[in-house]
């Protein structure tokens, strides 16, 4: 494999507290080591007056599976003039909010971004999002199987048997080469198959007669037995709906006095998923308005919760989520096309295109909520920017993004672009902030943040010898004075992005494929006959597919498979 | 003695479980000419045809013309209605009109039914080279 | 204004594809830079000058260009996709996608036009003088933005689907349509001087269809509530109106039910 | 000696049932028996055994007369043919793994080719119509265990999907539908008196040709509107009672079939079930699902989705993907003449496709893939014959639900015959030299 030494770029690494100082990177055999141990034979690339990352890390978007797919597959309007040819080293590519595969690799690596996690994977449909995943090429991935509604941690969590859903948790995760344990919308996405929902972390669930509280607890109780990399990974009840902070905020309590156990430097016991979603004040979308100081006061305070923000991009895009009652709930407000999947046992999804117009101003105040929440952010090791892709815009929009957090002045613009400008500046606090991001905050927010989250600081995040050589080299000289399109333009076609050692992007394009990997989580527990005996019984009576072919996930399907061990045996 | 009465029919097609087995058994066959060279008639229509079940007719529409064999249906009444089970049989005479979709009208075309008792059945592969015009 | 001839040589073995005939892309182009353009056969790549004599420039902008096509253009497709401002004339028939997408300008086709006519029109006139395929002025699909401007008269029929989730602006036809008219239209009107078949107004919100001759089978969503008399054109009749999709969700104005029109001269 | 093999996942229609036990030789060579699976099922797993079955290529001579030829004369013949055409159109896939169509995308790119499957001439209008509206849908384990209410509009599963109601529908007894069939009330709308309508407690014998008015009759009874007294052939008062029963349950499901897609109005057709079924969500939950055909059409629309953006009918000759049905779609392209070579596998249009478009076909270069003897084979030029995918070889494939499964390999296919991935992959390697990208 061939060497490389990155030299006179103005290094951002959190990992190591470098904060633009110029240094030199070296990498070997798809590891950083150091420069004083590369060889004469490394390739040298000057990135004097650039500034240079690792690579981003995506903690949260919609990217693989059959809710993503349907959302293509029912939008060919959302490809319509859209497409990019084929050339030498990539296949066609289209599609905006919702872009084909292969789009999807091209454009994060062209941003910068090395690794993504796929948000939300049903497991029956395992074998769908890691053949997705199979042919996006470039980045590494993951996939959250969903578990907040499932049958059999709402009956174990029912009698509080925290060991025998920690054995269920690690079966499955195993079965569909999951890597985190996330919950959307806990125990409303089972209320949805009877049309109904959960609306706060008290409201029963129908029949399993438990509450989303006491599924979140004990989902967390049995991620901290198991000592998984990531913590839960939750999108709380009540999203979208004006008043629903103090849901947010319940939530949130909810992981007071739990501490992270595990060996993999993490520290949060929950992550909080597009809090924007879940900020709102008022009662009706009349005096609707912005709760992120509220939400960010307890945030800032819990130093055992981390969160992505969810920013709003202004866009027309296509939102997707597995809380099927709220996307029931937004066509019967927007009238757009309407696409559900109820998923036996597991889960649901629903889908409706939405456009986030800059002359509705609730779409400005949503705007606006994403944004402060993370200049409210005091620890930026535990925000992350996030779009929800494509819920409140496309990754694509990421540059625009940090345009946005680190100028003031292109905030203001946005403000005065606004059609209805006074009131989005009276339900927010947007107008009056001026703080203005920073690369290290940046780096923090995109980088060594989501990789302390997801556990995997070992890897990646940063530019310490040792860890996998994923490496960005922007085309932006932080010593001098900068137009706000600059930040936009520079984080939106890096100059060269190293994945695992192999330059993938030169000068904004994709020169190689790479090796990408799927990352999944394969934890060890005690033998539990119990908890066998109840799958086997489930897959006789109520799943629709046998047991042996619900765990056949072949290597055709995961050719690259990264495991990260887990002994939970103890 | 046959009649030659011929009568107006609205044909539709679709799937039967014999035209499954048969596909899979082998079209060059001749189990899938009988699963499929057929037409089912309500019996009040097979009495106005002045036939007896299992003659041989020729059914023709504005698109085409084949032989298949009459049949007492076994999922009516559905008298005016004829059903040809999906196949080359039936595809020789449907309505290929797709209304900009894609889809032609495998279902609602007006047809024509006569006798033609003399007039043979061709099997699957043969029917459609001959009106291919390939050998 | 400027105009560029442009007649049909050399016929292609399958079909083209000539979104670049378009007054916005002849623009500012000599009859030589025009023959340079592309035009797409299949998946090989050719010019206009290998298919069509050109003569004539075009002129400085689109709004004072104007192109005659002539020859058999049967088999060439987006004549005048996207066209903003200017005139085309084509003298025969051509085929699908004739002023697609068009938001301004005029396009004429003495002959006929095949499927997909004005797709997503915004603006801009669109004539047939013959008759006109399916889908004319229909949204692309997927899309929920249909035709929301301009005006459409096609002097002979037209086919199935016409005005498919129009929003607004005016199709005018002369002749009968077939089945399926201004399906989930939220606006706009659709006038038929002859013969409908069925399926009118499905799933419509709002929006206006007025038929001249027969309706072969009416919407059960459509309900009779008297008749009215109307001026079209200049010329007074009386109609019998129906109001509906009853079926369909509906929309407020001022608090007041809102429901489409179908008017049926009696 | 033989071994039973367990789980295996039959290979004929969208139901994708895989319960089925297959007995086979020690060696793996042959099939003895197979459990479980329906007549249909059955008959094509023991069909793939029999001895008259073709196991090399053939090319179709002057005379008419078929000559054997090896698989890499095979391979030239069809890279060429793709080389050569400026519209190829490359048909079919419904009925093999999905690992087969990804080759096969990788070869319609580099060829410039139009790519469609079988859902061109059965659910393609289904695909129009969820692009209109979208579709409220689930799996089919939650039918199991929730429903109440089982419409099947326009589709006979009787006879196209002989495991359904056994399986998912009406029979079993899921969670909370413990009584089985009794926890449900079945609807059949059909022009026929079918076996399936003969298994309804109510069945509407719609005129046929006038579902959409049918269907736009329940939600015009659904808003409690006037309605004129007889709709489609069914009385009104028929027709709210039909839609009160639909109401009163809670959950539904509206399954729907060839009966609607291939009816005048089509799309439209299912466009107005779909906008029932979201209508009756105000009042209950209500699902949709369409009855698809081929084992593995919804895997072709899978895949073609996350590589290209849409499920059917793509139109790839310009170096980038569009689609739009009426344009696109094979039928059109045959009909209108757009294409000038034919690429069939796994699928057979010669059979399936109105005679106008067959006669094309005929006309131009045309390679068959299909391990069986077709109408399609029997007016290509060239017939591949490869083995069975489901059988001989495994892979995955999607049910009618969207749910994915993992074929399984039950016996070896016959000496020295090759998979259509094999195929494939020698095809795209032959086209890349070709094309000079190798």
């Amino acid at each position: 494999m061939s060497e490389y030494i990155i030299k006179n770029g103005h290094v951002f690494d959190p990992t190591q507290g470098i904060k633009g100082d110029k240094a030199d990177i070296a990498i070997k055999d798809g590891k950083i080591i150091k420069d004083s141990e590369v060889s004469s034979k490394a390739k040298v690339i000057d990135a004097k007056g650039k500034t240079v990352m690792a690579g981003a890390i995506e903690i949260h978007a919609h990217i693989a599976g059959p809710k993503v797919n349907l959302g293509r597959i029912y939008r060919p309007e959302d490809k319509l003039f859209t497409y990019q040819s084929t050339t030498a080293n990539t296949r066609m590519a289209g599609g905006f909010s919702i872009p084909t595969t292969f789009k999807t690799g091209y454009e994060y690596a062209k941003m910068g971004y090395t690794t993504a996690m796929e948000a939300a994977m049903p497991p029956l449909f395992s074998r769908h999002v890691h053949e997705e995943m199979r042919d996006t090429p470039i980045i590494d991935e993951g996939a959250y199987p969903v578990f907040g509604n499932n049958w059999f941690v709402m009956e174990y969590l029912k009698n509080k048997e925290i060991e025998n859903t920690a054995a269920y948790c690690a079966w499955l995760l195993r079965a569909t080469k999951g890597f985190a344990i996330k919950l959307v919308n806990p125990g409303g996405t089972e209320a949805w198959g009877w049309g109904l929902n959960c609306l706060s972390v008290d409201d029963p669930v129908p029949y399993f007669d438990i509450t989303p509280a006491e599924i979140i607890k004990g989902l967390i109780e049995a991620n901290e037995y198991l000592g998984l990399p990531h913590s839960i990974h939750i999108h709380p009840n009540n999203l979208g709906n004006p008043g629903n902070y103090t849901t947010t905020l319940d939530t949130l309590k909810l992981s007071a006095g739990y501490k992270a156990k595990n060996k993999f430097g993490r520290e949060q016991v929950m992550h909080l998923t597009h809090t924007q979603f879940h900020s709102y004040g008022g009662d009706t979308w009349a005096n609707f308005e912005s709760k992120a100081k509220e939400i960010m006061d307890f945030v800032n305070k819990a130093k055992n919760v981390t969160i992505d923000t969810g920013n709003v991009t202004l866009d027309e895009t296509t939102t997707m989520t597995a809380d099927g009652p709220f996307e029931h709930h937004l066509t019967e407000l927007n009238h757009l096309k309407w696409a559900n999947v109820d998923v036996e046992l597991e889960t649901a999804a629903g889908i409706v295109p939405y456009i986030y117009s800059p002359s509705i101003s609730v779409c400005g105040i949503q705007w606006a909520i994403g944004l402060e929440l993370a200049l409210m952010a005091k620890d930026p090791m535990r925000c992350f920017i996030t779009t929800d892709h494509p819920n409140a815009g496309p990754f694509t929009r990421y540059p625009r993004v940090i345009k946005w957090l680190m100028s003031n002045k292109a905030r203001q613009d946005q403000i005065k672009a606004f059609k209805n400008s006074d009131k989005v500046v009276s339900a927010t606090n947007i107008a009056g902030m001026d703080r203005e991001l920073s690369l290290y905050d940046i780096a923090q927010m995109t980088r060594a943040g989501p990789a302390k989250s997801l556990g995997i600081p070992s890897m990646f995040g940063g530019l310490k010898p040792g860890m996998d050589a994923d490496v960005v080299v922007y085309d932006f000289n932080p010593d001098k004075p900068s137009a706000p399109d600059q930040i936009e333009a520079a984080f939106s076609r890096a100059a060269h992005v190293f994945k695992s050692g192999i330059e993938v992007v030169t000068n904004g394009e994709v020169v190689n494929n790479g090796h990408k990997r799927t990352l999944w989580v394969n934890a060890k527990t005690k033998e539990n006959p119990q908890v066998m005996r109840d799958v086997q019984e489930k897959f006789i009576k109520y799943y629709s597919v046998t047991q042996a072919n619900y765990e056949a996930l072949g290597h055709h399907i995961v050719p690259n498979p990264y495991a990260i061990e887990v002994d939970a045996t103890q | 003695m046959f009649s030659v009465a011929t009568i107006n029919l609205n044909l539709i097609s679709g799937r039967t479980i014999q035209q499954g087995v048969a596909i899979e058994s082998g079209k060059e066959k001749p189990s899938y000419r009988t699963a499929c060279g057929i037409i089912e008639l309500d019996p009040s229509d097979l009495k106005k045809l002045g036939a007896w079940k299992n003659t041989n007719v020729r059914v023709t529409s504005d698109y085409g013309s084949v032989v298949v064999k009459a049949i007492e249906t076994t999922q009516g009444p559905h008298p005016g209605l004829g059903f040809i089970p999906m196949g080359p049989w039936a595809n020789a005479i449907v309505n290929p009109n797709t209304y900009s979709t894609g889809m032609p009208t495998f279902k609602g075309t007006p047809v024509k039914v006569e006798v033609a008792i003399k007039e043979p059945i061709l099997l699957g592969i043969e029917l459609v080279q001959k009106l291919c015009e390939v050998k | 204004m400027e105009t560029v001839t442009i007649t049909m040589k050399n016929p292609p073995a399958l079909y083209l594809e000539a979104d670049n005939i378009c007054p916005d892309k002849f623009a500012g182009k000599t009859a030589l830079q025009i023959a340079d353009l592309h035009v797409f056969e299949g998946n090989t790549t050719s010019t206009i000058g290998k298919y069509f004599d050109v003569s004539g420039n075009a002129g400085a902008s689109a709004a004072d260009t104007k192109i005659v096509v002539k020859g058999d253009v049967k088999k060439v497709k987006y004549i005048g996709m996207k066209m903003s401002a200017g005139e085309i004339g084509v003298e025969g028939s051509t085929d699908l996608y004739a002023g697609a997408w068009m938001t301004g300008g005029k396009l004429t086709v003495k002959g006929n036009v095949e499927a997909f006519a004005a797709t997503g029109m915004k603006g801009g006139e669109l004539v047939i003088e013959g008759n006109a395929g399916n889908y004319l002025g229909a949204a692309y699909r997927g899309d929920w933005r249909g035709m929301s401007g301009g005006k459409i008269l096609v002097k002979g029929n037209a086919g199935s689907d016409v005005g498919m989730y129009m929003l607004g602006g005016e199709i005018t036809i002369n002749g009968n349509v077939d089945v399926h008219v201004m399906t989930h239209a939220e606006g706009g009107k659709v006038i038929i001087k002859g013969n409908a078949k069925s399926k009118l107004g499905g799933q419509l919100v709002d929006g206006t269809i007025i038929v001249y001759g027969t309706i072969d089978v009416m919407m059960p969503g459509y309900k009779p509530i008297g008749t009215v008399e109307l001026e079209v054109d200049g010329a007074k009749s009386k109609f019998a109106h129906f109001i509906g999709d009853t079926g369909e969700r509906k929309k407020k104005r001022k608090g007041q039910i809102v429901y489409g029109n179908l008017y049926k001269k009696v | 000696m033989t071994k039973t093999m367990t789980d295996v996942v039959c290979p004929f229609c969208g139901t994708l049932c895989d319960d089925l036990e297959v007995v086979v030789s020690d060696d793996g060579k042959q099939l003895k028996e197979v459990y479980n699976a329906c007549v249909i099922g059955t008959e094509k797993f023991l069909h793939s055994q029999t001895k008259d079955r073709i196991t090399r290529p053939r090319l179709k001579q002057p005379d008419g007369s078929w000559k054997e030829v090896s698989y890499d004369e095979a391979v030239e013949y069809t890279a060429q043919m793709l080389a050569n055409a400026k519209k190829p159109l490359m048909y079919g896939w419904s009925s093999t793994n999905c690992e087969a169509q990804s080759v096969g995308h990788e070869i319609a790119e580099m060829a410039g080719a139009c790519v469609d499957n079988t859902a061109a001439v059965c659910h393609g209008p289904t695909v129009i119509a969820l692009q209109d509206i979208g579709l409220p849908s689930c799996t089919l384990g939650e039918i199991k265990n929730r429903a109440d209410r089982i419409l099947f509009w326009g589709c006979n599963p009787a006879h196209a999907h002989p495991r359904h109601m056994s399986r998912y529908s009406i029979y079993p007894r899921g969670f909370f539908t413990g009584k089985g069939q009794k926890s449900r009330k079945m609807i059949v709308v059909d022009p026929r008196v079918t076996d399936t309508a003969k298994l309804a407690d109510v069945h509407l014998q719609v005129e046929q040709g006038r579902d959409y008015e049918l269907l736009n009759a329940f939600r015009v009874a659904l808003n409690n509107e006037w309605l004129p007294d007889v709709v489609a052939g069914i009385p009104a008062a028929k027709i709210r009672e039909a839609a009160d029963l639909c109401k009163n349950g809670r959950f539904g499901i509206i399954f729907f079939g060839m009966g609607v897609t291939q009816t005048l109005s089509k799309n439209h057709n299912i466009d107005e079930a779909i906008a029932l079924t979201k209508h009756l969500n105000e009042f209950t939950k209500f699902s949709i699902m369409p009855m698809r055909g081929h084992y593995n059409v919804t895997g072709s629309g899978e895949v073609l989705g996350w590589q290209f953006g849409f499920p059917y009918s793509v139109d790839l000759t310009r170096g980038f993907a569009r689609y739009n049905p009426g344009d696109t779609s094979s039928i059109d392209l045959l009909a209108r003449g757009e294409v000038d070579a034919m690429f069939t596998i796994a699928s057979d249009p010669g059979a399936h496709f109105p005679i106008s478009c067959v006669k094309h076909i005929a006309k131009i270069p045309s390679v068959c893939i299909d391990p069986h003897q077709t109408p399609t084979s029997g007016v290509s030029k060239l017939h591949v014959p490869v083995a069975f995918v489901g059988v001989e070889v495994g892979g995955n494939a999607y049910r009618m639900d969207n749910v994915p499964i993992d074929m399984r390999k039950v016996v070896d296919p016959p000496a020295g015959m090759l998979t259509d991935e094999e195929f494939l992959t020698k095809v795209r390697d032959r086209l890349k030299q070709l094309k000079g990208k190798a």
